[in-house]
């Protein structure tokens, strides 16, 4: 069903945009109320049929990806969730995304926030995410929620040398030498991967000036479109790989879904908000070819 | 005629179907009797999904049923800010340093006579002479008021968060520190942090400024080197210009999507 | 005379930027390797020098010490400092605030407002003590205690002197150019596309029989852009008077309707036909940004203006009102200072007025001196950001970082 | 009488507004807070004389049957419904109060919330249409106008993947220098304008805004 409502709106946008495209070469131009419909279908079509994309991941999407499934079974990830509920839409996905794909690969995962909000969210993602797909994954042996504390990139000054002058205990107040995945950890040094997901500030930037430069450990992001831009300039040197936008994190859901069989069914609200962005783009620039084919056989028609 | 019939047809239609729509979605889902709060909660959303239709209807072409969206939209949120300004600033700000008895009255609580709240007060009234024909001038004091005032905050404002420090951050370095011709030439790729780009970066930044700057003077003629200088400036706006707009299709398709999800999903309930 | 204005401004620079580069911000890295705690006690913080902040409104005291012996070093057991105040040396002593191991110094910031609970009262004796911390809560080091010392407001803030000298200058420049310009000299001021197209659409308007659309944006009666956009409303109407043409001007903002009256009944008397001016040429729409687009495209599609202007600032509703302005066929001109948006109006426009031009060009279509005179100071102000950016960075390029820092100004 | 004493207090309070930035001392503080609270307060009796201009006008329509003045009575209609509920306070209507009266939060929910979305969506159409209809390669503006808006859409459009990693570097690039050199020139320019004209406004040079008389 979803098959074939897919197929009809694809031939009637291509084919429209095909008589178009010939009516373009015979130097007319499109109704603006046609370009309407077009844009209308475009998006409500995806949205209908839930249709969605093959995503492949960009190099530096996919960098991210190799880097946590290659690491030994077992590795240290940390995952910082330096963002709040504004952002949240845009970069939650990442950062469950993340959380997913560590815990399926048999990594301990920690938890934490250089953002006040960030730590609530983190709670959300353990009850959304860890509990209910993971119910086998047990508290302070998988995973810890160390929680937020205040300081910005002075925590990470703090903890890139001893993690226990900040954190004495988790974000419930567990002494952290109790809980046994603490063990043998004593500063991010000890980290094999750290993730920050954010936009703002304190946010990757500073993951990477504090902590990653400084300790040599590999840091990887997720952030927001807008700010995505600021941070390219430290891949791939400082940067191992950085999920940008509802894209980055629909090209590394794709790529979860693709290795990992169980995650078929699991939510992925990055695919889907691809799909109406996506229709909409390639027919705004079916249209702007068209209008400039039309454009320059007029002209050579008035001489 | 035929023109007019058709209209009511049209709007026989759109009402039955508002009828239809309110009727069908009055009935809960789980099977509990129909009650006072779902047919209200229906109403609702069918009138919300109604409005929505009635806007998109504009791209069509202009019609009475956008008319009356618009119209009926003007008048509510006009009454709206007019309210939420009466409670919270006239209400909430004024009385309780201007009148115990008043206070009393809305119900708020009576801070303390502050004298210096009657020069807003007779400000405003002063501002309401403008509907006497005769006192009408009288307005102009607190338009006077509020025009100065402003003018003096917002120059001290821009200034300091923006002017001063764009200008510098125009300083950068143009040259970059020599760490020998393999570290200058590793990365020629746009957006690396290699040494090339940096300095790639900078000078465009700066000549980018320059030129911008250019193209702003207004007392010169833009002839010979100037011209050519101001003509690199508008290059620099319009590249600008089309990166931005570029940019801003992303974000502005979502909106749609959100749309369009209230009227599949809340109001139709296509989206199972 | 020319030049010597601009000496002159660069002059002032020269000698505010020592004065300036005495204010950088103290860093206060936080460093220090990792051990153990262990339990004996830490040396205290020494030394502990007690001043009013600088530059505030009081309600606050700077403090700076020197760290204990045992922060990143000796025992190397420092978490962190408390900072304890109270109104006698015997105490009782509050505890302020927490800094991390590694700070030199403090800001101990206390409310203005007497009905808080942090209220911190000007011109009272302070006095003040930091207790040295450790993971252990029972082992810590308290200080000697320091003080007394008052906290008060200053009527200057020194930091902000670039910003002051900018403002003299600028003010000084404006003065003496409207001065040379009422002195009959010519002032040229290049043609703008935009402003030449008003007058041609007015004409347009007149022979179609059409009206004028003439939005404010959605600016308050105070935004710049606004006031810019009141003068160039004021010689839309005269011309639109004179030529007999009609005028529409729906509001966004009460107080700027309000000018937006005045200012077109003042054009209608100017253009000698004060009869002709009614009171609802300028109304108001709503206080609701879409609401009003709303009604905006309603009478773009109703009243089928012959030229739409958009003068002001406008936010996301720019392409909405220029895309409906050009479906029903108006000619439009935008002008707007709101960077996000101008990119919107110059696509869907055929004429916009790009940030200071929409300023210019009210100074351009009243030709008047004074008007002019100030375009001439922006210009020159122009070429002094050149010159001292070009100072700047040859400085920068030579490793002097002295005159970057002058443009640091304190918030 | 008339323009003189409006003019001294554009210079009187525009010079305050001014130098209060360079007090950090309480008082004036204290006067800036004033200040700002006045000018809202102020606000509300200019709204009144908005609510009346609008008023006036519909009714103008109504009453002399100008075209569409039917729709003037739903404005109205709509005007007054809102008032009522939004003062219902003196009445005890319904049993909320003034903003938290039910109704005045569905026809706030339901009919300004909706429409607002709406009249915001309306962007991507449009977004759409003034693209197919401004970027065409007509002069070298238009062109470089073209060409920078077709590399960012590239670059945000995964289903394109064959333009590849050096590509989506140049789209970054594009975004951050040139626009930030040119943001920069406006920005500059624009500051330089606003002094200017707030100058003027202060020193009574520009005084379209106080009408003639």
């Amino acid at each position: 069903m979803n098959n074939l409502g897919l197929i009809i709106s694809f031939l009637v946008i291509g084919a429209g945009l095909l008589w178009f495209l010939l009516r373009a070469l015979q130097g007319k131009e499109v109704e603006r109320r046609i370009i309407f419909v077009f844009i209308g279908l475009a998006v409500s079509v995806p949205i209908l049929f839930s249709i969605t994309f093959a995503e492949k991941a960009s190099p530096i999407v996919k960098a991210v990806y190799d880097k946590i499934e290659n690491l030994p079974d077992g590795s240290r990830v940390l995952i910082s969730y330096d963002y709040g509920p504004s952002m949240a839409p845009e970069v939650e996905p990442m950062s469950n995304a993340f959380l997913r794909h560590s815990l399926a690969k048999g990594h301990k995962v920690y938890l934490m926030g250089l953002w006040a909000t960030g730590q609530s969210i983190a709670a959300t993602a353990i009850d959304s995410v860890v509990r209910r797909e993971f119910p086998e994954k047990v508290y302070g042996v998988d995973f810890v929620n160390l929680g937020y504390k205040a300081g910005n990139q002075g925590v990470l000054n703090v903890i890139i040398t001893d993690i226990r002058k900040m954190y004495l205990t988790d974000v419930g107040g567990i002494d952290l030498d109790s809980l046994p995945i603490m063990d043998g950890i004593k500063s991010l040094r000890n980290m094999n991967l750290l993730m920050s997901v954010g936009g703002g500030f304190p946010g990757i930037k500073e993951w990477i000036q504090f902590a990653g430069d400084p300790g040599h450990i590999p840091v990887a992001g997720g952030s927001a479109a807008v700010s995505a831009p600021l941070l390219y300039p430290y891949y791939p040197t400082q940067l191992l790989g950085l999920l940008g936008g509802i894209k980055g994190a629909a090209e590394y859901e794709a790529e979860l879904k693709r290795h990992y069989p169980q995650f078929a069914d699991t939510p992925q609200p990055g695919i889907k908000m691809m799909g109406p962005q996506t229709l909409a783009h390639l027919v705004i620039m079916a249209f702007i070819i068209i209008g400039n084919i039309s454009f320059f056989v007029a002209r050579r028609r008035r001489g | 005629m035929n023109g007019s019939r058709w209209t009511m047809i049209v709007l026989i239609a759109v009402v039955t179907l508002f009828l239809v729509s309110w009727a069908i979605k009055s009935f809960p889902s789980s099977g509990d009797t129909i009650s006072w709060p779902s047919i209200r909660h229906a109403f609702f959303v069918t009138l919300a999904a109604f409005v929505t239709l009635a806007i998109f209807s504009f791209l069509y072409k202009d019609n009475p049923y956008y008319k009356f969206a618009e119209h009926l939209f003007v008048g509510v949120s006009a009454a709206y800010w007019m309210c939420v300004g009466f409670w919270s600033t006239f209400v909430g700000n004024l009385i309780p340093r201007i009148s115990p008895g008043l206070s009393k009255f809305f119900g708020v609580p009576y801070k303390e006579f502050t004298f210096y709240y009657f020069v807003p007060l007779i400000l405003g009234i002063l501002l309401l002479m403008r509907l006497s024909s005769k006192a009408g001038w009288l307005s102009r004091w607190a338009l006077a008021f509020i025009v100065g005032t402003t003018a003096g905050l917002n120059l001290i404002r821009y200034l300091r968060s923006d002017f001063i420090s764009q200008v510098s951050n125009t300083f950068v370095p143009l040259l970059v520190q020599w760490k020998g011709t393999g570290a200058f030439f590793s990365d020629f790729s746009l957006a690396s942090g290699g040494q090339f780009t940096l300095m790639l970066t900078n000078w465009v930044i700066f000549i980018g400024t320059f030129c911008g700057l250019i193209y702003f003077f207004f007392s010169k003629e833009h002839k010979g080197v100037f011209g050519a200088a101001s003509r690199v400036g508008i290059w620099v706006l319009m590249i600008t210009f089309g990166a931005s707009f570029g940019y801003t299709v992303m974000g502005r398709v979502s909106l749609l999507v959100g749309r369009l999800t209230f009227l599949f999903d809340d109001w139709l309930g296509l989206m199972n | 005379m020319k030049r010597q204005f601009l000496l002159l401004l660069l002059l002032c620079f020269a000698v505010a930027a020592p004065l300036a580069t005495a204010q950088t911000a103290e860093d206060s890295p936080l460093s220090g390797e990792a051990a153990v705690a262990v339990s004996p006690a830490p040396g205290p913080v020494s030394n502990i020098q007690l001043k009013d902040t600088d530059n505030d409104h009081g309600h606050s005291v700077t403090l700076s010490w020197e760290i204990s012996p045992d922060d990143g070093a000796g025992l190397n057991n420092v978490i962190g400092y408390e900072i304890h105040r109270a109104l006698s040396p015997e105490g009782p002593f509050v505890k302020r605030a927490g800094v991390p191991a590694g700070s030199h110094s403090h800001v101990d910031v206390g409310s203005k407002e007497e009905s808080s609970p942090d209220y911190m009262k000007d011109y009272i004796d302070y006095y003040y003590k930091i207790r040295t911390i450790t993971a252990d809560s029972a082992v810590n080091a308290e200080s000697t205690v320091a003080g007394p010392i008052q906290s008060y407001g200053q009527w200057f803030n020194t930091g902000r002197v670039p910003v002051l000298i900018f403002v003299a200058c600028f003010l000084a420049l404006t003065l003496y150019f409207i001065n040379r310009a009422k002195g009959g000299a010519d002032l040229y001021v290049r043609p703008l596309a935009g402003i030449g197209a008003v007058d041609e659409a007015i004409g347009r308007a007149t022979e179609m029989g059409k009206p004028i659309l003439y939005v404010l944006g959605l600016g308050t009666a105070a935004d710049i852009a606004t006031i810019a956009s009141y003068t160039i409303l004021g010689r839309v109407a005269k011309k639109v008077a004179e030529y007999q043409t009609g005028l529409i001007v729906p509001c966004y903002d009460p107080i700027v309707m309000t000018v937006a009256q005045e200012t077109v009944k003042a054009s209608y008397a100017d253009a000698g036909r004060p009869d002709s001016y009614k009171e609802d040429m300028v109304y108001f729409v709503t206080q609701s940004q879409f609401a009003y687009v709303a009604a905006v495209n309603g009478t773009m599609l109703r009243d089928l203006p012959a030229t739409n202007i958009y003068m002001g600032k406008f936010y996301a509703e720019s392409l909405i009102l220029a895309e409906t302005g050009a479906l029903a066929g108006s000619i439009q001109i935008a002008g707007t200072d709101e960077i996000a948006q101008i990119p919107f109006f110059v696509v869907a426009c055929d004429y916009t007025l790009i940030g200071e031009e929409l300023y210019a060009a009210s100074a351009y279509l009243g030709r008047e001196p004074l008007l002019l005179g100030s375009l001439k100071a922006q210009d020159y102000a122009k070429a002094g950001v050149i010159l001292i950016a070009l100072v700047g960075f040859i400085l920068l390029n030579f490793g002097v970082d002295g005159f970057k820092e002058f443009f640091f100004v304190s918030n | 009488m008339k323009r003189q004493l409006p003019l001294f207090l554009v210079l009187i309070f525009g010079l305050f507004g001014i130098v209060q930035y360079f007090i950090p001392h309480e008082k004036s503080e204290w006067m800036y807070e004033f200040l700002l609270d006045w000018i809202y307060i102020i606000g509300i009796f200019a709204l009144a004389l908005g609510i009346w201009s609008l008023m006036r006008v519909s009714w103008d329509k109504i009453k002399h049957k100008r075209q569409n003045w039917q729709y003037s009575i739903v404005t109205l209609t709509g005007l007054f419904a809102m008032i009522f509920f939004g003062f219902n306070y003196f009445r005890d209507f319904f049993n909320s109060a003034g903003l938290q009266n039910y109704m005045f939060r569905a026809f706030f929910d339901h009919i300004m919330i909706p429409i607002q979305a709406t009249m915001f969506s309306l962007l991507a159409f449009f977004i759409a249409s003034a693209a197919y209809r401004a970027f065409r390669a007509r002069s070298l503006l238009a062109t470089l106008l073209l060409i920078s808006a077709l590399i960012i859409m590239l670059r945000f459009n995964p289903y394109l993947g064959f333009i590849g990693d050096y590509m989506e570097r140049t789209a970054l690039w594009l975004l951050n220098v040139p626009n930030l050199a040119a943001k920069r020139a406006i920005i500059i320019g624009v500051g330089l304008g606003m002094v200017a004209t707030s100058l003027k406004v202060i020193l009574g040079i520009e005084r379209a805004y106080l009408g003639k008389d």
